[in-house]
């Protein structure tokens, strides 16, 4: 197998600055046992962002908690009309749990809008996203973006149990059709997820498949978008430095024409072709 | 009129602040314009396409990160295609970072690159020396006096060798580039350190160890910076945990002639703009009129060399 | 029940937590019950009384510090008379840290600290070698190896050498030390380190450079612990930034099987005391009992000596 | 000259227990331009001070401002009766910056008390204390002391103006005669403190002379102890790292019985003898 570096940042893509702003925090609620929902007061140049779009931010150091790099967080939701920011965190470290100590008119550095968002090509009508978790967090903004382009959005979200599943009032409230599994109801398995999906496909057709995240379901929906030629996309994580191309750290590997090459998930990224994409 | 101008040999940079390689790309251009800093280095490269180490190659310590890049590289041909065209469009001076495995390689892509629009060669010979035993070139003055030669013959370019931190003969390698015609000194690459998960039990990095930058790395970087100032005549180009403007006046007055800003740029992408900034202002405040005039300042006194060149903590 | 001792050659010591030598002294005893910790490491002594280095010893860097104490011994009459007998009120066993300029010195002193109530003696060969070039002993394999010897003929209590991080060549320092008959080795003392007042424009240590050490000094530390449990028989001893529960267990997992607490004192003196109950509750949350089942535990593979041993940052 | 290490810890002293302890802040307010006042609500058993001695104070990590080692504070006040602790400081850098950001409720961890403390000898009816700026912080102790033990307490305090004099008032309460120096009234002059003190000297008579810090003074009340035989005591300063006699790094010189002694500011001091006292 031959690896290959990347290329040099994408050409055809217009090149837009990359603001560093200092957001004050309207509120930083928990929404969940697990989650929690920081909304922030953003000015508008900040606010011209893409579903699947990431921004890095500048967690706070007090106390014990002394994170030193930014933590790369997708947006969750984006108002330019209301001038404001979301992002939907879970605390799993010193980063997140620095954040989760910010209380409201508390300052907040981020960078960005960053990365690659989800496209939505003019023939995708009929759309389904499947999320696991936090990975609602990446993918809630294509609900929105779905409505304002009038398309039909289904979407299947799993999670542990019904108390931390989390965006579905919202998902309806956007007109989404929402399925929703969980590990308590034993509804969340590979091939219930399948079925549904075969379903869905049979019923009204999918046009094109947004997911995030777990490796299971990436396998999933390559499987059923190869049998069915179905397209899609997939937003990957992996540890970021810098945040917008320059320190290499955030590669991950891809099939590409026959061999593996590496991209970077913070600027090529976050958002891949899921063909393309490797679980790890 | 302030002068924040710095003379590197040859070489004159209207300001003494540039990024250190690997830490700075054309990205950057996104974030502020690259013609406000006073040089532009690039990652460095190798003659042939590498695709650099396992991840994860970046893991956060405590007020600082350890990397385990590697050298992913397009190869020079992309780079010559590519890189230099990009940068031609700015007035600040490009330093093209170069990387090899013996002694032959590193001379011949220190002439591949030897072409308009490049201003200077770094070169990071804290890589592993395939020919020897697998020393990076950097840990001893024979094998930098070695590589460095080979080098000076294949480019009339300044070179500026980058040192590391890891060996224990800082000055004396200092001395050997110097003997071979190095241009200047980069003090300093990164300094091998580790970390592991204590949950998964496995290595934070993908590659086992890599290198320390940042904060907790600029006292280690700030004395090799001082003791090479000290034991030779070419600049002295500090890197390592500049994250601030005292840090950039310190290396200043350390004897640095110019420094390069690495692992802060991460935190702070605009940070480089606001030393410069910051600089000018420092210099006001202080009644200097001139960079120069910091230069090698420090207040040492009537120190020993046995002091100055100790090579372990008191 | 869980078994918290851990076992350094001959030597059993009832938990893996002890002082850094220069870091500890009878006045921690108004703290704590000095018998809580697993053993008790004295500052370096000198066969003369000695002053130390001029003032400022101390400064701080972000996050860790810098110390050029030098060492000040009141010589070791004075020491045997006073600190011996101080300690032998307690069970855990008394290491003794000593230092001299040349390697007959060093075996002499060696010898005469060699007494009933000295469990193990540290040999701090960080200091220079006055005969040689005045380059520390643990600089160089051969130095450590001729100096080791003659402490080994000097005594049959346990020797423990402590390793500077200064060196180039770590795990051939480990070796050689392992070689000439040391039972342990101690990684690592303090990184000659640097900071300069940008107001006075002063070195901030009278000293002019000193030892890093903290939380800045940790990633360093563990690496060259790591190597050296890899390249050597005899048990390490993890020494370097170790501040919390969590760097004890990195430490341990990394192959130590002890380690020392220094500055981390400074900031909560009774910090050992808290780790070693911390070690208990984690032992129990792991389903663990006994501290020697995370030694060395490292998830690193089957990772090649090339690995393991690289002594420049990736 | 030659120069000697120090001894053992006092062996003289009974050795008390050092308690690290976090104290509750009940106000930390600006007294003047330079200075603020730090209460803490503090437990009994930190309470049982001398004046003179100090707590190593670890100061909120916040921010930019990110001190690592602990900070020496001398005692300002201690109240057992009310259960408070005070110190006054000056801001100087990123430890005091720090803890000014420190507000009522908030938690802070002291170490203490430690160090030796002024002596008031039985027969020591008139004592003069002559201090400079912050000093004043560790002198104001000792009037307390000296109201307590009812002795005579002149003060002289000097200060660069009349608004950064602090303690006047409190000094006043107490019983204390207080002579305020000021460089902005040209009162401050070393002349001129000597003319006062000869002239208390003359007068009443002094048993005993306190300071702390200044090279000026300290050498002037040396001279003036010499030649009129009047003992004396000052508090100095030293870098610190452990705070309790453990690392060697606040060490100070001393002259005593012809030779140089040099000895741990924290453990052996903060209060030491006026004549065998070099200034720095
Ligand atoms: C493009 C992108 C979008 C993301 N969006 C979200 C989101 O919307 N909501 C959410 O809760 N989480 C999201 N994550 C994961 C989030 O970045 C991590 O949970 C967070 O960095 C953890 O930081 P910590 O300090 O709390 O944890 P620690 O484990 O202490 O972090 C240590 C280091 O590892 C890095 N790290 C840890 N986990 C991850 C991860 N999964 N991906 C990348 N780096 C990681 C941290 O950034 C930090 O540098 C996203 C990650 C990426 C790459
Ligand atoms: C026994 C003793 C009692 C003191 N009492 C008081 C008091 O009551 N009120 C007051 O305002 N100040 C007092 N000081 C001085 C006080 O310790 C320093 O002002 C303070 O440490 C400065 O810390 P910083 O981080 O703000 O300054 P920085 O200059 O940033 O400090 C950097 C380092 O230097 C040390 N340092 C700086 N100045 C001094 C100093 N004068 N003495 C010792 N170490 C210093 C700090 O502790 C720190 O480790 C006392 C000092 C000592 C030794
Ligand atoms: C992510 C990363 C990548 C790096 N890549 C290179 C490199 O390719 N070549 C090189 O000479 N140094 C490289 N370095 C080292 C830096 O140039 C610099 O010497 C070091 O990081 C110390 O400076 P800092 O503390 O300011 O980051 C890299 C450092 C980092 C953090
Ligand atoms: C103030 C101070 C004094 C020290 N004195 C000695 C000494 O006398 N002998 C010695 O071998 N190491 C000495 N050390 C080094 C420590 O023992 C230890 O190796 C080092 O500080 C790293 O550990 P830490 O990061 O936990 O402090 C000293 C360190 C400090 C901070
Ligand atoms: S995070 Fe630096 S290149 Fe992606
Ligand atoms: S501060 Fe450590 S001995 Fe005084």
């Amino acid at each position: 197998m031959r690896t290959m570096a990347l290329e040099t940042p994408d050409t055809g893509d217009e090149v837009k600055p990359i603001h560093e702003v200092d957001c004050v925090v309207k509120s930083n609620d928990r929404v969940n046992d697990e989650y929690r929902l920081l909304v922030l007061d953003a000015p508008l140049k900040i606010l011209d962002c893409e579903p699947g779009q990431f921004f890095h931010l500048l967690c706070p150091i007090s106390g014990n908690l002394q994170p030193y790099l930014r933590r790369p967080m997708s947006i969750y939701g984006y108002y330019p009309d209301k001038g404001e920011l979301h992002f939907l965190y879970k605390v799993t470290g010193e980063g997140t749990a620095a954040m989760a100590t910010m209380k409201m008119g508390d300052t907040f550095n981020v960078l960005g809008p960053l990365g690659k968002g989800f496209d939505i090509l003019p023939n995708w009508k009929n759309l389904l996203l499947v999320a696991r978790g936090v990975g609602l967090a990446t993918l809630a903004p294509l609900a929105l973006e779905a409505r304002r382009l009038n398309r039909n959005l289904t979407a299947i979200c799993s999670a542990r149990s019904k108390s931390v599943l989390m965006s579905l009032d919202y998902f309806r409230d956007l007109g989404v059709n929402v399925i929703a599994l969980t590990d308590e109801d034993a509804t969340s398995s590979v091939e219930n997820m399948r079925r549904i999906i075969e379903a869905l496909i049979a019923d009204e057709g999918v046009d094109a498949m947004y997911t995030c995240g777990s490796n299971r379901i990436l396998k999933l929906l390559q499987d059923v978008g190869k049998s069915h030629k179905i397209p899609g996309q997939i937003a990957l994580e992996q540890q970021m430095a810098c945040g917008f191309g320059m320190c290499q750290c955030c590669v991950r590997a891809f099939h590409r024409e026959g061999i593996i090459v590496n991209e970077r998930v913070c600027t090529e990224g976050p958002v891949f072709d899921l063909q393309e994409a490797i679980g790890c | 009129m302030l002068d924040l101008t710095t003379q590197i040999g040859t070489l004159k940079l209207k300001n003494p602040i540039m990024p250190a390689s690997g830490t700075f790309s054309e990205d950057l251009a996104r974030v502020f314009d690259l013609d406000l800093i006073g040089a532009h280095v690039t990652k460095t490269i190798t003659r042939e396409k590498r695709s650099g180490n396992p991840t994860p190659r970046v893991c956060e310590v405590r007020g600082s990160m350890l990397n385990s890049i590697g050298i992913p590289s397009k190869g020079v041909e992309a780079f010559l295609a590519n890189v230099i065209p990009f940068y031609a469009q700015y007035d600040a001076p490009l330093i093209v970072s170069i990387s090899a495995g013996s002694a032959d390689e590193f001379a011949s892509l220190c002439e591949e690159v030897s072409v308009p629009g490049v201003a200077a060669i770094e070169v990071n010979i804290s890589c592993p020396n395939i020919e020897e035993d697998g020393k990076a070139f950097a840990m001893r003055p024979s094998t930098t006096e070695a590589v460095m030669r080979k080098l000076r013959n294949a480019t009339d370019l300044p070179l500026w060798a980058k040192l590391t931190p890891n060996t224990g003969e800082t000055t004396e390698v200092a001395k050997a580039a110097e003997a071979a015609g190095a241009d200047a000194l980069v003090v300093s690459n990164t300094l091998l350190a580790m970390a592991i998960d204590i949950h998964t039990r496995r290595p934070k990095l993908g590659n086992l160890m890599g290198g320390l930058s940042g904060p907790a790395f600029k006292p280690i970087a700030l004395r090799m910076a001082y003791q090479c100032a000290k034991s030779v005549d070419i600049p002295v180009i500090g890197c390592g945990g500049i994250s601030n403007l005292e840090d950039v006046i310190e290396y200043l007055i350390a004897g640095a002639v110019a420094v390069q800003v690495g692992t802060a740029t991460f935190i702070d992408p605009k940070i480089m703009v606001n030393m410069v900034d910051g600089i000018e202002a420092y210099l006001k405040s202080q009644g200097l009129h001139s960079v120069s005039q910091l230069v090698g300042s420090v207040e040492d006194g009537e120190v020993s060399d046995g002091l100055v060149f100790m090579e372990a903590a008191p």
